[in-house]
């Protein structure tokens, strides 16, 4: 694969590259690129690095708001401040396409990748919450992968010693051979101790810490860029081990070292296009230029070429760029914690990113090309013609019906179920700081030495955004916050992973930007920022697009401990209030679907406003002592809703409807 | 009076342990980096959970071999109070300090949840404060808590009350249900001969505030500064 | 009766954290010379079979469809007669 | 250079719970004739050793000391000269 290679047609698309695109790169060079050099475009200007088919959409969310200390998009993650000179990183990421290829190490690696972009910005990891997707619980195909993905989970939070708090877990046939794997990390730190990725200082050493470079993962980033299709399972060997321990190393190694004065300049984590992102990344921030030697990268197999070692994607392994002069003190403490330190390169002021092998020079790419110059695509969008069809409810005649048994069937829904079977497998107490365990509306953690209470959720329900994308979305981020709200926290910031389908395909582009707008508008609503996120594309496999499911991920800061609030009924003769009205309909309703065998919306009639009075009026009542406790309907409605509070607090509850029901 | 935590590589609930005897308890505690071998100037030696050296080969198996575990014998000969939680247990058992040896839970599963416990041996410096009637409400977090020991060691254990914790049902009673690994006789904790060192699988740690669900937990620390103050 | 001795492994190429830490500790313990560690399943099967054939295609789908993860496994299996 | 291929099982008598899941795993995908299952562990070391003896020693050291539980396991191993 030496730069001699002719450039063919077939070499550019197999990179998934267009031919405009490949022209564009010509100019950025004066030339036309080597194979290394096509090779960085083409990780850099993937969907999963470059965006190119969102940034114009994601462009309209709002990344300002009075708490932000670092907007999405400027770093890893965005830092959200929490007062008292402290702030909490957090961010969701998906691993859908590993974790449908190999369970166990995809869904482990995904966590892995985002506890390393929380804990280079500087925090210390302190909550993990996984947001899973699976086909139905009655096929053996999905009961392995979803064993496979939550002993993953299981293998890697438990393992690095992060508790796993919260999340969620659904199963749809759309699911079936396309899961979905969105892990989401929080981090703390002191707002004076945030690290910035940054390549600065002419001169200033280039380390790389962690594992050795070996051949997996190569292509990984473009790999989530196509299809599932059944050539898939050819390039399997594309996925990676995972190290939790090695982590566990890095997390202490860092964060020791972060803490010593004038040591640390810059640090990236390598993740998706490992060392390629972090080099160009990190220069491209710094307004400066960086040169590295991939003779001096630690590697694991023998032989490897400058093109593999660029672009593998070998788990748990940082850039981090030293002051010039720091280099022992660097040496010293990553030694301390078992750790490789190699000097692989140093800071330049070309604004290039220059990599050589054995000092002769094999690439040299502007950083700024690479990182923001992602050729950007407004796709056509058009409304999907199944939606009048799923949109019209058939006639529900009024048959008696035995609402018991009903009930019964629909707790034992697998949607609605408990989930303490996967939860349990992931330690969810380790730190001391969680104060409300998994299964209640959202997680609840103290923070010990800042004195402050966090609360924390993950939702969607993506038949929602399947029948509706618009009005689905906001429901999704309306339910997040209020699981925060009704746990006594107010919503500070909001992160998201948007799963959708094939991009290139009008329909799928259509529910994207629907629910993008949804996402703006319920924020801007609510008055919560979005800190930044995850778009995952190309969710399609030979049944057709999966459900839209843009996952929501936000987390509340709460005044007092007094505000904790749970679901559980407390005690004998409290009162039990309806807010908000009775449903506005049975559309998309898990009693339809799972009772009814009607897959229909349209769904509830639902009001932005009305919402955002009845989050504010909740948190008022709740921070004014008023709630034993506190618990929405979602999934199962009212009935549902009203077991979960009297299951958990082991009471009873006897409730007279002063309605006729929603089937009149 | 003081306390060390012993931090491995991978250890885990180092942090949580330091916590609960610095801001609960308010003793003087310090954290000991498992390299280091000096620690005669301590009365009681924690090993914390977690997964050292990520657990890999067996739980326990090589941090049993770091410089500080080669203190730790002469210290415990000489009197010295060792406490091994979850791991820290594990690493007792592979370096012979305590008899018998963890395999994988029945379940093949990580189990992580509040089980209940019944003190069998209320007169060890470790759980003087307790009642012997009490049912401890402490969580586990493992994978590999099914303990093991031969028959004939098993029986003079029994014999010497080195039985400490075994776990029970709410009501106190020692069930299969109330079991969350299938460890030999529901055996939760153990102690030495000696008396001083002690290996239990729940997290006492995790248990010492009421915030955090209970406070059963903390009797253990509290029975070990009594002992050390007499 | 037959008894099949499997080993799984992970394929070259596939990092081997434990392989690695094992390793490390060896060196640590001042065992000299140790080039490389790798840690695999060790399996025993015992099973009835009329010939050594009909045992080698049995255990040969045993590995494939539950044992082996062929993605990042491979696996030799020695047959005896018991 | 030895290659050394050892393998680290549960002695009789101790409960493997991993065995007994993959036995009725195989039961309920229909392998007739399946009596019992063990799972170990495969440790495979490349070593430098001037003859047999010398490498027999030193992986026979390594076991006892490192790889191998006596409570609950116990080990066979062959060498190889690669």
């Amino acid at each position: 694969m030496s730069s001699l290679m002719m450039m063919t047609e077939d070499i550019i698309t197999q990179h998934g590259l267009t031919l405009e695109e490949y022209d564009r790169i010509k100019v950025f060079l004066g030339r036309e690129p080597n194979f290394l050099e096509l090779g960085l475009f083409s990780v850099m200007w993937s969907e999963h690095c470059g965006y190119k088919n969102s940034k114009l959409e994601l462009k309209k969310l709002p990344t300002t708001g009075s708490g932000i200390l670092i907007k999405a998009g400027e770093e890893n993650a965005g830092a959200i401040d929490i007062g008292d000179d402290w702030c909490i990183v957090f961010k969701m990421e998906s691993h859908n396409h590993p974790s449908a290829i190999e369970p166990f190490q995809g869904a482990a690696t995904g966590v892995g990748g985002i506890i390393r972009d929380i804990f280079t910005m500087g925090a210390r990891p302190i909550a993990l919450m996984d947001s899973l997707r699976f086909g139905r619980l009655d096929e053996a195909k999905t009961r392995s992968l979803m064993t496979g993905v939550v002993s993953g989970i299981a293998h890697y939070g438990n393992c690095i010693g992060i508790p796993t708090v919260g999340g969620e877990v659904y199963f749809e046939e759309s699911y079936s051979t396309n899961p979905l794997v969105n892990v989401f990390c929080l981090g703390i730190a002191r707002k004076k101790d945030l690290v910035k990725g940054k390549a600065v200082g002419m001169g200033n050493p280039v380390f790389y810490v962690g594992s050795s470079t070996g051949r997996d993962g190569i292509h990984g980033a473009t790999f989530a860029s196509d299809e599932l299709t059944e050539k898939s399972h050819e390039d399997r060997p594309s996925v990676q081990t995972a190290d939790p321990f090695m982590e566990k190393l890095l997390v202490e190694a860092c964060l020791e070292l972060f803490k010593k004065p004038g040591c640390v300049v810059g640090v990236q984590d390598m993740g998706a296009a490992g060392l390629t992102c972090s080099t160009c990344e990190t220069a491209s921030r710094g307004n400066s230029g960086i040169e590295i030697d991939v003779e001096l990268v630690p590697r694991r197999e023998t032989g490897m070429n400058p093109y593999e070692i660029m672009l593998s994607e070998s788990q748990e392994r940082m850039l981090v760029i030293a002051q010039k002069g720091k280099e022992d003190e660097v040496l010293k403490t990553f030694e301390k914690w078992g750790l490789h330190a190699a000097l692989v390169g140093h800071v330049t002021d070309t604004g290039r990113m220059v990599v050589k092998e054995k000092g002769k020079v094999v690439a040299d790419v502007p950083s700024k090309a690479l990182t923001d110059e992602a050729p950007l695509y407004k796709r056509p969008a058009k409304r999907p013609a199944y939606l009048d069809e799923v949109n019209r409810l058939p006639d529900l005649s009024p048959e008696k019906s035995n609402y018991t048994n009903e009930l019964l069937q629909l707790l034992s829904e697998p949607n609605i179920a408990s989930k303490q079977w996967v939860y349990e497998q992931y330690d969810h107490m380790v730190m001391d700081n969680t104060v409300v365990l998994p299964g209640s509306d959202a997680a609840v953690l103290r923070l010990k030495e800042a004195g402050k209470y966090l609360a924390m959720s993950s939702d969607c329900n993506g038949r929602y955004c399947y029948l509706d994308a618009y009005q689905g979305t906001l429901m999704a981020v309306a339910e997040c916050a209020r699981n925060v709200v009704i746990s006594g926290g107010r919503p500070v910031g909001l992160t998201d992973c948007l799963n959708f389908g094939n991009p290139l395909k009008p329909e799928s582009f259509w529910m994207l930007q629907k629910a993008i707008e949804a996402i703006r508008d319920a924020c801007l609503k609510f008055e919560i920022p979005v800190t930044g996120g995850n778009v995952s594309l190309y969710n399609e496999s030979p049944q057709g697009a999966i459900f839209p499911t843009p996952t929501m991920g936000v987390v509340g800061l709460i005044q007092k401990e007094s505000d904790i609030t749970t679901l559980s009924f407390k005690e004998e003769g409290d009162l039990i209030f309806l807010t908000g009205g009775f449903g506005k309909g049975l559309g998309g309703s898990e009693y339809l679907w799972r009772v009814l065998d009607i897959q229909k919306g349209p769904l509830p009639a639902f009001d932005l406003d009305e919402e955002w009075k009845l989050q504010k009026f909740i948190l008022k009542a709740i921070q004014k002592g008023w709630l034993q406790s506190a618990h929405d309907t979602s999934e199962g409605g009212l009935a549902v809703a009203l077991a979960e509070c009297a299951m958990q607090g082991k009471k009873g509850a006897l409730c007279e409807l002063k309605t006729s029901g929603l089937r009149g | 009076m003081k306390f060390a935590v012993v931090v491995f590589p991978g250890s885990n609930c180092d942090a949580d342990c330091f916590h609960v005897i610095k801001n609960v308890l308010k003793q003087p505690v310090e954290y000991v980096w498992h390299q280091e071998s000096d620690i005669s100037h301590f009365d009681c030696v924690i090993l914390p959970g977690g997964f050292s050296y990520g657990d890999y080969l067996r739980t326990g198996a090589i941090a049993r071999f770091s410089p500080v575990m080669n203190s730790v014998q002469p210290f415990a000969k000489k009197g010295g109070l060792v406490l091994g939680i979850c791991n820290g247990f594990q690493i007792l058992l592979e370096a012979g300090l305590l008899p018998g040896a963890m395999m994988r839970n029945s379940s093949l599963k990580f189990v992580c949840k509040y089980v209940y416990l019944r003190p069998e041996n209320v007169k060890t410096r470790f759980t003087e404060q307790y009642q012997k009637t009490e049912v401890l409400k402490i969580p586990v977090a493992h994978g590999e808590g099914n303990y093991f020991v031969e028959p004939d060691v098993l029986k003079k254990m029994n014999a010497q009350g080195q039985i400490v914790f075994r776990y029970c049902d709410e009501q106190g009673e020692v069930t299969r249900d109330s079991n969350p690994n299938g460890s030999l006789e529901n055996i939760a904790g153990i102690i030495n001969e000696e008396g001083n060192v002690l290996g239990m699988m729940p997290h006492p740690e995790r248990a010492s505030e009421q915030i955090l669900g209970s406070e059963d937990g903390r009797k253990i620390f509290e029975s070990i500064i009594k002992a050390i103050m007499k | 009766m037959i008894k099949a001795k499997i080993e799984v492994t992970l394929k070259k190429g596939v990092s081997d954290p434990q392989g690695l830490t094992v390793q490390n500790a060896l060196k640590t313990l001042q065992y000299a010379g140790v080039q490389d560690v790798r840690i695999g399943k060790y399996v025993e099967i015992a099973l009835d079979a009329r010939d050594e054939k009909e045992a080698s295609e049995k255990v040969k789908s045993i590995c494939e469809k539950l044992l082996v993860n062929p993605i990042i496994e491979q696996y030799r299996f020695e047959l005896e007669r018991v």
